[in-house]
């Protein structure tokens, strides 16, 4: 019996005006009845592009060609467009997004939406249509099902419509389902139903799956297959253990080292330098080359082929045996750093939103804080630990001075922060946002944006201000070539840099950085992330860390607060919160974290 | 959208070198509609510019014993005249030629005071939105709802014409466009983190607004005054023809068409060419607007 | 040119003839003249308006006293058959026994009586109060065919005033159940000219036929309809089309392309219309400005070319003026100064006074833009520096009501009458038109309508004329040519006074 | 939802308010009605006769407050030009602008809405390039010059068509074509951004993992989506054609409201333009808010909370 699935060289091109991109090259995937393969990679690196290849859901301009394409022995490259969607995308393969929130049409109602696949190949009648529509609803945990079938998908949170939109996949019984990033929009608590919810599917089922992540740890858990995907090749692939646990390409490797892992003493990150290879110019040889600290010339000369390893697994590299990293850990360098006292304080605040929900929707009052009081103590990270709408992020905007309580204080240097001046406050304490796409103005120069926070203070001479800008970029490791560069001229971890820059040109004694690295490819998270222990080492910083991620607050937590519906739900030392947790949800929390089942010592093994 | 990300990953790492401006210079020299209608506008501005050389004769000389005659290629036509005399025996093509410094004068003024309300009012609503927005947007409701061309007349007849009048006029109806766009766009800005981080340094409003804001704004700004150029032209034709515009005899293609109305069944070149004129006029202010709009919009919140 | 104009036009007409959705002939068939107006036709009572428009209508639904003869200007009998002065300031009218109004009741001496008394009567608010207030004290019935009118004072143009301006109404016609109503003849005529109202819908379309019982001569035509069409070129296109039979106030070069069609008759007739311009030698706008300076308004005198103007931009029978009225008009000496067009005289004039650079002059127009134009282009040719203002004519009047405007392009019909006074009066008496400033001049006027005396009348005009001209207090430009389009069917004769009586046409 | 359409009535009523003062101060300093009612050889006693006859020699505010107190009984007054109650003469030509408005809507729709969509759905073709040519020509030209052209070319020389008049539906075939164009950039600009956005939606994706593709994609799931903004626009753009038919309406000669507007605006009456700027400026703000309850009706997001 052949195989579910089996392409050969798929090769996608994206023609643009005045240059081609090459997004995918020369990749060759298989894939059992019932089996699972996960595709790792990090942005750009083509995994997406390769499902859509599969789906002929291409941009309108795109090239795709493969020299094997075929499903369950049907060669797919035969069939027409219109015979394709007929028999192949729907009743064979279906297909999960990544955004739960726009991948349903906001106009029409669940139900129409879910059997309208159905009924428009006349499959079913309308009776069996809607029962089966319920009995999905139902399997995929949606309450009340039938209620369900004439609601909008905007009634429905992040969680009910990806659930919703596994239901519909499955109404036409796909033999094979692609899950592009499933659970990345989502919650991590959430991410993990759904995630199991998938798994039992296809167990149920006997699909195969193909799922799609850029998160390392997903996909060690729930692949029996991995392919690991770097600037538009498969550059590692072989059986999910085999590859996560002995990876064997220097980049699966660094990436391994890149990651925080929760199950492991914190330390220094192994940082990938350089930033994602050009699609416009792949290089000659190894595509991995240019970051790659094992690089030899020939590297360079050719492409190296794929490399068998141990039967069940290959890489492709010029190195005939994968290297051995050390296992040792290289300990946090701001690592017992003497904590002072309570520098800002939160009492008792309460924050308020009147909102009306929809234009004739009745105004209604949104509590986003509830009664919160935290302290941050002189040289601590203390994180801020919540998933979405815990309130985190207007707790961040108060105690910068942005937003104003509805009731509640907050105390900066033993003063209320209302009576301290703009710029006393900016002296003391400084913001870095998530998204470094938003943080810097675009219309500036490096020079500009660094500096301005010190021209705010009145500073006007031009010397001051070009040495400043000089010694905050040597601070955040920034050549001073971009003295004169424009954010777009940046990468995002470069303009994360710049962000924190700007932060410290005027030496504050404490940063609110909020979710720093969540907009970040992991290789240039663990970048950020040893900035800033270095920067706490080096100036005794104090750190106020909202994240969502538990390996993040692993990483470099001093204290943790774990917040819910606007309340504190938790607050101790982060190791101990971590190993034993007092509170159910902190419970649930740790345990939806995806994590690798593994040790140091295996890593290096 | 994944393939959107994967591009703009490409571009990128193509562009990484390129500063914004030089990107934008790079764009506007590869898009052929913005070089066409640059082209128009340019030519129309350097025969405004240079329009006493240009011009065969004096756009006033009268001659009433050859007025009304028929253009080069037609019969009866005398060849002093190239494109023939209006109804008081002046060369049609020396005040077509003339005709263009109104146009222009008219159009960059207008769409400048426009510019000078709308953004004000835009910049002032998106940024202290509450009781400010809600009052500027009533005002621009009622602006609105206010026909325009009544305004025009009795503006006109308070003040009396003149051309810098009707420049005041056709401004002071054309700001609605200016004031919405600048006003959803300081809302979005206002949002982004790079404001909060200026604020959370000590910025104030008007710091924020100078430094980070109008920056910002500036392409969308252009973009808006390329249209705004072409609807003034067209609004000032608009009013010329129903005789509430520039007066006599200074030449107004508006005006010339309303003076050529009257025989356009035997002479219908008298209204066909200022029109031509106006259209090629407009029409190259809109080509730019557009390629612009397509030079600057897709970059989106990087650009 | 003309060539070429001619292939076009026939080519046109080539087209228009066989392509055309509505019948290409006038409405003969029907016995139909349809005659287009641009002006709204809003209210159908001559005593409520003032237009010109409204006097073509009124010629049509209501009879006056007495008739003018337009080419004798001699008074005519028309509801009245006669009259005597009983003495200077009474005055007998008998009248017709068989006038019929339209709703066929027979007009009496109460109705005649009636209606001056009320429109003597200030609370008429008459548009013609303030013609007949001036000299009418009362009027009185004398028996059923007689009425007495006294007058408060001499008054030599009395009878031509009961020839144009009142018409007449049935006694108690503005009071409707005890209470005033101006309008009530406003759609619903019921007047004694030769066609009456059969449905009016105002700003569209009137409707007129002939009245069989009209005392005097029948009109040719059966059925009249005037339609609004306030756009020329939409007239033009009418007419091309057939859809209309007869339009006046033509623009010269329309009606001569289109005359030159067989689809239209281009006709050009007199007009006692003059066009002129009034310099503001009172100073009202400047106290010491140029034009209180008569050698700056005999510059500007001798600046302009009207001979070209009145040739080329007004046409027809339009003639060059050099005196403040119409040469028709009785009283008009044409042996006062006249300043020929000579820009060098011109210029030395402008030295002389002291302004060799010229001086900024606001010049208002709000009519025939390109003579306005043309004006303004002579007087720049010699230095002064014109700052045209082309308004609407309300805008002109208010701006002349305020003493703002220091020279301005007007005209005026004289509404139809051929004397001296119908123009002298209203621009050199106390009005807001006269900026002589010369209070002998407006004495002199006023005593030329204290005396039936017509060879005093005579000298008192042609002095004056003559102190206009010696002052140049105006610059007299030309006469107006009425230009009419007409169907090739329609015969419509033209009268020396200027006035279209679409009573007299008939088909040809 | 009801309290919030009274709430933007209310801003209707305040709007149409607003306007009509700035107009009647506006139209009052501006011009002196009994000068325009008197014409062009009247003598000065008729025009103070005028004056008195209208009440126009009383102060301003006397007569602003008049005018109010007049429309809130529902009397807007009587015409000083056509003698006529100014609600009657509105509603006489109201007719013909609403048959010239919804034409020159239907031929906006019939030409913009098939075009953008042929655009979007071939970004870069001819047809794309086809589109926004017509739509950057027809936002070039002036509106009063297309109407002289359509006037010389079907007067003249295809005389196919009535030119002038508003007697049959044949006379509306060209003011609605001039008047329609108008609006056609805009609406196709629209249609075309919008479906082309509305492709690259998420959804749509879903909708072709699904397997639709061709017209029952564009129909069961892009047009809708696409339509909303739209509709918005094609709302106010209608609001726009009422008031916004002055030039063609005197153009071609057709007795509607916007001729009427011209009309008694050069003529100064001032009671019919103040009723029909409060018109206008109510029409526009219904439209507006006509534009928020379709969207309503069409979009659940909105509809339901």
């Amino acid at each position: 019996m052949s195989k579910l699935l089996e392409i050969n060289n798929l090769s996608v091109t994206l023609p643009l005006p005045g240059n081609t991109l090459h997004v995918v090259r020369d990749v060759s995937i298989s894939l059992e009845r019932g089996q699972t393969l996960g595709i790792v990679g990090e942005s750009g690196s083509g995994k997406s592009m390769s499902a859509l290849a599969l789906m002929r859901l291409l941009p309108r301009s795109a090239i795709a060609d493969a020299t094997t394409m075929q499903l369950d022995g049907l060669d797919l490259r035969t069939l027409d467009d219109r015979n394709f969607t007929r028999q192949i995308a729907g009743p064979q393969i279906g297909m999960i997004f990544q955004e739960p929130m726009t991948s349903l049409n906001p106009v029409y109602t669940i139900g129409r939406q879910m059997t309208e696949g159905a009924v428009s190949r006349g499959l079913l009648s309308g009776k069996q249509v809607e029962r089966k529509a319920i009995d999905l609803l139902e399997r995929v945990g949606i309450p009340d099902p039938a209620g369900r079938m004439s609601q909008f998908p905007h009634q429905l949170s992040g969680g009910q419509r990806q659930r919703v939109m596994i239901a519909m996949t499955l109404m036409l019984d796909p033999t094979l389902l692609i899950a592009d990033e499933p659970t990345t929009a989502l919650d991590v608590t959430v991410q993990a139903q759904i995630l199991d919810l998938l798994d039992d599917l296809r167990r149920e089922r006997q699909m195969g799956m193909i799922l799609i992540s850029h998160d390392l740890a997903v996909v060690a858990e729930r692949s029996d297959d991995v392919a690991v995907m770097y600037g538009g090749e498969i550059i590692e692939r072989g059986d999910a253990s085999g590859v996560l646990r002995a990876p064997a390409h220097p980049y699966t490797q660094s990436l391994m080292l890149a990651i925080p892992h929760l199950g492991m003493a914190p330390g220094r990150l192994g940082a990938i330098p350089g930033t994602v290879p050009s699609l416009v110019s792949p290089p000659k040889g190894c595509i991995f080359a240019p970051r790659c600290s094992y690089r030899r010339e020939d590297c360079t000369t050719a492409r190296p082929q794929m490399r068998d390893h141990d039967g069940q697994h290959s890489y492709r590299c010029v190195l005939e045996t994968p290297p051995t990293r050390h296992a040792e850990v290289i300990p946090l360098r701001a690592a017992g750093t003497p904590v002072g006292q309570d520098v800002i304080t939160a009492t008792n605040i309460n924050q308020v939103f009147e909102t009306r929900k929809a234009l004739f929707g009745a105004k209604r009052q949104i509590q986003a804080l509830d009664d919160v009081s935290l302290s941050l103590k002189r040289g601590e990270t203390l994180a801020l630990i919540g998933e979405s709408g815990s309130g985190k992020s207007t707790l961040a905007r108060i105690l910068l001075g942005l937003a104003q309580p509805t009731s509640g204080q907050v105390r900066m240097l033993d003063r209320p922060v209302a009576e301290l001046a703009p710029q006393e406050r900016a002296a003391f304490v400084q913001p870095i946002f998530q998204d470094p796409y938003s943080s810097l103005n675009p219309r500036r120069r490096l020079a500009e944006i660094i500096a301005r926070p010190l021209q705010l203070r009145g500073e006007k001479d031009s010397k001051v201000l070009k040495q400043a800008v000089g010694e905050a970029l040597d601070i955040v490791r920034l050549p001073q070539r971009l003295l004169h560069a424009y954010p777009s001229q940046l990468s995002g971890g470069q303009r994360q840099r710049v962000a924190i820059a700007r932060a410290l040109v005027t030496r504050p004694a404490a940063l609110i950085c909020d979710e720093p690295t969540s907009a970040l490819d992991v290789s240039v998270q663990a970048q950020i992330l040893n900035l800033l222990d270095d920067l706490k080492a080096e100036m005794g910083l104090t750190c106020l860390l909202i994240t969502h991620d538990m390996a993040v607050v692993h990483q470099i937590a001093d204290r943790v607060v774990v917040m819910l519906n606007g309340k504190v739900v938790e607050e101790g030392p982060a190791q101990q919160v971590l190993k034993t947790p007092t509170n159910d949800y902190t419970r649930n929390l740790l345990a939806a974290a995806p994590r690798f089942e593994m040790t140091n010592a295996e890593v290096a093994s | 959208m994944t393939d959107t990300q994967i591009s703009t990953t490409g571009v990128e790492a193509e562009m990484t070198l390129l500063t914004p401006r030089q990107i934008f210079r790079k764009r506007l020299l590869s898009h052929t509609g913005f070089l066409i209608g640059a082209g128009l506008i340019a030519t129309i501005a350097l025969i405004a510019l240079f329009a006493p050389l240009l011009a065969p004769h004096d756009p006033y000389a009268q001659t009433l014993s050859a007025r009304m005659l028929p253009p080069i290629w037609a019969e009866g036509s005398n060849p002093d005249y190239l494109l023939g005399t209006d109804q008081n025996g002046r060369d049609y093509l020396s005040r077509l030629i003339y005709g263009t410094r109104v146009s222009i004068t008219i159009g960059i003024g207008a769409a400048c005071i426009g510019m000078l309300i709308g953004v004000t009012l835009g910049v002032l609503a998106g940024y202290f939105g509450g009781i400010v927005d809600h009052a500027i947007s009533f005002l621009l409701t009622a602006q609105l709802a206010l026909p325009g061309l009544l305004l025009a007349m009795a503006l006109v007849f308070i003040i009396g014409p003149s051309i810098w009048v009707v420049i005041g006029i056709v401004g002071i109806l054309h700001w609605t466009y200016y004031l919405v766009v600048t006003r959803s766009a300081t809302q979005r800005i206002r949002s982004l983190d790079f404001v909060a981080a200026a604020v959370a340094s000590g910025a104030t409003p008007r710091q924020v607004i100078w430094h980070e804001i109008l920056p910002n704004l500036f392409s969308q700004i252009i973009v808006i005054f390329t249209f705004e150029l072409g609807i003034a032209i067209l609004a000032e034709s608009s009013l010329s023809f129903l005789g509430v515009g520039i007066q006599p005899p200074t030449p107004s293609w508006g005006l010339m068409i309303a003076e050529g109305k009257q025989a356009m069944f035997y002479r219908p070149w008298l209204v066909v060419l200022p029109g031509i004129c106006l259209f090629l006029l407009v029409i190259g202010a809109n080509l730019m607007g557009d390629g612009l709009r397509d030079i600057t919009s897709p970059e989106g919140r990087n650009e | 040119m003309t060539k070429n104009m001619m292939r076009l036009t026939s080519m046109v007409s080539a087209i228009a003839l066989t392509c055309m959705t509505t019948p290409a002939f006038a409405d003969r068939s029907n016995d139909t003249l349809r005659a287009a107006m641009a002006e709204e036709i809003l209210n159908l009572d001559y005593n409520y308006t003032t237009k010109r428009e409204y006097i073509i209508l009124a010629q049509l639904t209501d009879a006056t006293l007495f008739d003018i003869d337009p080419e004798t200007q001699q008074v005519m009998p028309s509801v009245a058959t006669g009259y005597e002065f009983v003495d200077e300031t009474t005055l007998d009218v008998t009248l017709r026994d068989d006038v019929q109004f339209h709703d066929g009741t027979l007009l009496t001496a109460e109705d005649v009586a009636y209606t001056f008394n009320w429109i003597a009567s200030g609370e008429s608010e008459s548009n013609a109060n303030g013609v007949l207030a001036r000299w009418l004290d009362n009027v009185e019935v004398i028996d059923g065919q007689t009425v007495r009118f006294h007058l408060t004072s001499i008054y030599p143009l009395v009878l031509r005033d009961l020839a144009n301006r009142i018409m007449l109404r049935k006694a108690g016609t503005y009071t409707v159940d005890g209470q005033i109503d101006r309008d009530a003849m406003s759609s619903d005529l019921i007047g004694t000219g030769p066609y009456r109202v059969v449905s009016f819908e105002p700003g569209t379309e009137l409707v007129l036929e002939r009245f069989d019982g009209f005392f005097g001569d029948a009109p040719e035509i059966q059925n009249i309809v005037v339609r609004n069409i306030p756009d020329v070129g939409t007239q033009q296109a009418e007419m091309m089309s057939g859809g209309i039979d007869w339009m006046f106030k033509v623009p010269l070069d329309l009606a001569q392309s289109l005359g030159a069609t067989p689809l239209a008759t281009h006709l050009s007739g007199a007009d006692l219309r003059v066009g002129f311009i009034v310099l503001d030698a009172a100073g009202h706008t400047d106290p010491d400005g140029p034009l209180t300076n008569v050698l700056v308004r005999r510059a500007i005198n001798h600046a302009l070319n009207t001979e070209e103007m009145a040739q080329y931009l007004i046409g027809g029978s339009a003639e060059a003026i050099h005196t403040a009225c119409h040469p028709a008009q009785f009283g008009c000496d044409q042996s006062s100064t006249a300043y020929e067009y000579n820009p060098e005289r011109a210029r030395e004039l402008l030295a002389e006074a002291g302004y060799p650079d010229g001086f900024p002059l606001e010049f208002w127009a709000y009519r025939d833009k390109p003579a306005a134009e043309a004006v303004a282009a002579d007087l720049e040719a010699v230095g002064i520096d014109v700052d045209l203002r082309y308004v609407k004519l309300e805008s002109l009047n208010q701006a002349r009501a305020a003493r703002d405007i220091p020279a301005y392009f007007g005209t005026w019909g004289s509404g139809g009458t051929a004397d001296t006074a119908a123009i002298a009066r209203i621009h050199f008496s106390e009005s807001d038109r006269n900026l002589s400033g010369d209070a002998e001049l407006q004495d002199l006027i006023l005593s030329a309508e204290q005396t039936n005396d017509q060879d005093e009348r005579l000298s008192i005009y042609s002095e004056a004329i003559g102190t206009i001209a010696d002052e140049a207090y105006w610059a007299p430009l030309f006469s107006y040519s009425a230009n009419y389009l007409t169907s090739p069917d329609l015969n419509f004769p033209l009268d020396p006074d200027g006035l279209p009586r679409l009573q007299n046409s008939s088909w040809k | 939802m009801l309290k919030y359409i009274a709430l933007r009535g209310l801003l209707a009523v305040l709007v149409a308010f607003t306007v009509s003062l700035a107009a009647f101060l506006l139209l009052n300093v501006a011009t002196d009605p009994a000068y325009a009612i008197a014409g062009e050889d009247a003598t000065p006693d008729v025009v103070e006769t005028i004056r008195a006859r209208y009440g126009l020699n009383r102060p301003l505010p006397v007569r602003y407050f008049d005018w109010l107190g007049g429309v809130l009984t529902g009397d807007f007054g009587e015409s000083y030009y056509w003698h006529k109650p100014v609600a009657e003469l509105v509603a006489d030509r109201a007719d013909e602008t609403l048959k010239l408005a919804f034409s020159a809507m239907f031929v906006t729709i019939l030409i913009a809405i098939p075009l953008g969509a042929l655009a979007a759905l071939n970004p870069n073709s001819w047809i794309d390039r086809m589109a926004l040519g017509v739509a950057v020509s027809a936002q070039a030209v002036p509106n009063f010059w297309l109407g002289l052209i359509m006037i010389i070319l079907f007067g003249v020389m295809f005389p196919i068509l009535p030119v002038s008049g508003d007697d049959t539906w044949r006379h509306f075939v060209l003011p609605a074509f001039v008047l329609g164009a108008s609006s056609v950039p805009a609406v196709m600009r629209l249609t075309r951004t919008g479906l082309i956005e509305v492709m690259g939606a998420d959804y749509i994706r879903t909708a072709r993992a699904k397997g639709f593709r061709g017209w029952p994609l564009l129909r069961r799931h892009a047009l809708r989506n696409a339509l909303l903004p739209v509709i918005s626009v094609l709302a106010v753009q209608l609001g726009q054609k009422f008031g916004g038919s002055v030039i063609t309406e005197s153009i071609f000669a057709i007795n509607g409201l916007g001729r009427l507007a011209l009309e008694s605006i050069l003529g100064a009456d001032i009671p019919t333009v103040q009723m029909l700027i409060f018109v206008f400026a109510i029409v526009f703000v219904a439209m507006n808010l006509l534009a928020d309850i379709l969207n309503a009706a069409i979009d659940p997001r909105i509809r339901i909370g």
